[in-house]
């Protein structure tokens, strides 16, 4: 991958995402969640898009505003049906977004495969469940498993703490989630960091996110949503 | 075992949770699952300086897990699996969603508790989706918490709102894992699933004669 | 796993390793190699043992000491032959010591399916190669891949830089290597730092270890060895 | 293309090792193997700041490795692929064994360069294993490196010691990987590895035609 991309602007790291992409957006709930980006990407105006997350938005902000923008065609998460997404819930009942239910350990697995070239793989998770139906199933010393494959995605948009210029990335608390494992997962990997710091002042030890997987980065302006309701 | 079997009335949720944060070794790493069992954590027993020593997982990325965050302590990049803020406690790590579910995956944990639907005398488990034509599937981390410990124990009321059994001779509601729960901690009773399908434990309110006669998956 | 035990003396911390163990051992040629575990190890007198390990020994010290003492029958290793590998190469010659040579990468991505629970994987490294011989071969996607099994630990002998009073660990630049990986793989993982810090000292976003995956920890004196003739 | 096919002898390896730097793209991640190809990192070309635009990945577990340590830079615990002791460079990062194969084998380097026993025309490399009798195997990180980049280069010399083409129709010694190099590097010539065969790309004090006679797997 070449250098990484320090960008001015969210609207420059979402350039030239088109119509149809498979796009791997980070965050847990709130935290983690690219905002500005999907503001960006709802602007620029990407539509028939597949997206892979870990819920399928809250209230309105994020992920739920790119749904209530009606871009996205098919969603693939492990927890859509939260207190607070009231967007997608009227989508899916009207059939307006498809989705795809997949358990959130194997979400991030599979995109993990999908990074370390791994071509498919053995999972315990889910063996005799609805959602194992239809897949190969082996036993192997004695326990079942389900095989499971890769989750790739033309684009990552996920955030982070800092980035160094060279694209290193260090997160924050749980806010790191799914951000280390899509930014592998993904042809362009595109970043908003609350601050981007000389190269050499991140700890060497303590980088989670090597600037390999990372093309594009942006600082933006902290913006912090916790989820009503949740408990 | 701790349970007095003498009590006179069924547990509430709150002296449930106690029973099984007593249960819980010291030293154990644990995950306690959305809801009822989100509980556990505020009855975990106390050392002589006052420190918990169990320790905390959270799926969404991090050992050692505090309580729930209040007033300034909130800060919206640290929270459960139920997405409230919490607190680190000493000693605290983070780690991405791929490291968090390899470490339910591989074995290392303890203990998880969760909460349940149906539960059969051979460990199936059913607590993510009711069925119910309409509903939206949302599994979420149940699949990987029910494989995801040494131990899985279920925390539930024993009857539903109907008087029904959650404690079934085998799940009609589509399953979660299979023969995966040990242990089943309710209001009217604690039960030991193996291989002879369910010991009862202990029971809270009711005699273990009165409770085989309510519920068809128990036998002496 | 129960808290980590925290030992005065390596023979402590090594103690009741039964013969015939399958032990994982730590370090990239010296770098992160556990000395002193091994030393005590050999005091402990422990036999008939399966090593897994990225290399075979260097001079006389470490992994080549415990080969020495003919405490050895089996290795898994990458990478053997080295140009200060005497000690194995004796023994391998003599057919006194067995040998199964597995491409690094697979190594390492097979300890870490033990540790995750993952069954097998399907693995695009040796396709077509000698190390392929009599494995499951699969076309995936026009790609071709081997099937690859766990490798497990009965234990796991490593070194880290420091741990805390919890058994959380970080290391220290290339002498991490295999040890993450080797940590979560090993029923019982035993580790040598070069120092042991009060609990809340480590910044709880650079653990590399997380202390579930530590048994029990020792303090050791650092020492330090380089290849001779590396180049 | 840089090399000038006019060159009066054939290239020393330390003159290859320059002509392979040139080619790399600057802001490449690229994993030189053991052996000559480190060679190339003292040829990595400059920007105006003395800064090498190249980030160096060793197999070891980090990313921004820097040159050979001397002196007192020597730290036991900072290697590359080769157990040679090296030094940092600003940016750099490390990381486990897992993670770091998981790089190369997802394909994120841009180039690899690796020594070979013998590679042929269909992209094969032979370079783990001579396939004596009594030989003790190694295979180290040749086959995850084979497969672990965009772009797989070989830097070798054209001959063996016995003046028999390296560059052959099939490998005949164990393979390291099929169908895996885009691009040979010898003292007497570059060659392009494609669907039509091998195609001369640059020639080093040798002729074309003169090439092809010597080298069977060479055809114009």
């Amino acid at each position: 991958m070449a250098r990484t991309s320090i960008l001015a602007t969210s609207e420059q790291a979402v350039a030239g995402i088109e119509d149809g992409s498979t796009i791997l957006v980070g965050g847990f709930g709130l935290a983690g969640m690219p905002f500005d980006l999907i503001d960006a990407l709802i602007l620029q105006g990407a539509k028939d898009l597949t997206i892979v997350a870990n819920n399928a938005g809250n209230a309105e902000v994020g992920l739920a505003a790119l749904l209530k923008a009606k871009r996205v065609r098919k969603i693939l998460c492990s927890f859509p049906r939260q207190v607070d997404s009231y967007v997608f819930d009227e989508l899916y009942r009207e059939g307006k977004i498809e989705l795809e239910v997949v358990p959130q350990g194997n979400l991030a697995e599979r995109m993990r495969a999908a990074g370390a070239g791994i071509g498919a793989f053995f999972s315990p998770t889910a063996v005799g469940t609805p959602l194992a139906e239809g897949k190969e199933e082996r036993t192997i010393n004695g326990m079942r498993y389900i095989l499971e494959y890769p989750i790739r995605g033309d684009y990552a948009l996920i955030s982070a703490h800092q980035s160094d210029a060279l694209g290193n990335l260090v997160y924050r608390k749980t806010a790191r989630n799914f951000g280390p494992v899509m930014a592998t997962a993904a042809a362009t990997t595109i970043v908003q960091v609350n601050e981007i710091i000389p190269t050499g002042y991140l700890d060497a030890e303590s980088i989670v996110t090597p600037s390999i997987y990372v093309d594009r980065v942006v600082q933006t302006e902290a913006r912090h949503y916790t989820v009503k309701g949740a408990r | 075992m701790t349970a007095d079997t003498s009590t006179r009335a069924p547990l509430t949720m709150d002296q449930l949770a106690a029973v099984i944060a007593h249960d819980i070794p010291e030293g154990s790493y644990v995950n306690l699952g959305i809801g009822q069992p989100t509980k556990i954590a505020d009855h975990l027993p106390k050392d002589k300086s006052g420190t918990v020593n169990v320790i905390l997982h959270t799926e969404n990325g991090m050992l050692g897990m505090g309580r729930k965050a209040e007033g300034d302590e909130v800060d919206a990049d640290l929270t459960n699996a139920g997405k409230v803020p919490v607190v680190e406690t000493p000693g605290c790590s983070y780690f991405h969603h791929a490291d968090s579910f390899a470490m339910m995956r591989g074995g290392h944990l303890d203990v998880c508790v969760l909460g349940a639907f149906q539960v059969a005398p051979n460990g199936d488990l059913a607590n993510w989706s009711t069925g119910k034509p309409g509903d939206i599937p949302a599994v979420g981390g149940a699949m990987d918490l029910a494989i995801g410990a040494k131990d899985v124990y279920v925390m539930m009321s024993l009857f539903a709102k109907d008087g029904t059994p959650k404690l079934v001779q085998a799940c009609t509601m589509p399953l979660t894992g299979i023969n995966c729960v040990s242990r089943v901690y309710t209001d009217y009773g604690v039960f030991d699933l193996g291989p002879d399908g369910a010991r009862i434990r202990a029971t809270f309110g009711i005699t273990p004669d009165e409770l085989c006669a309510k519920v068809a998956a128990l036998h002496r």
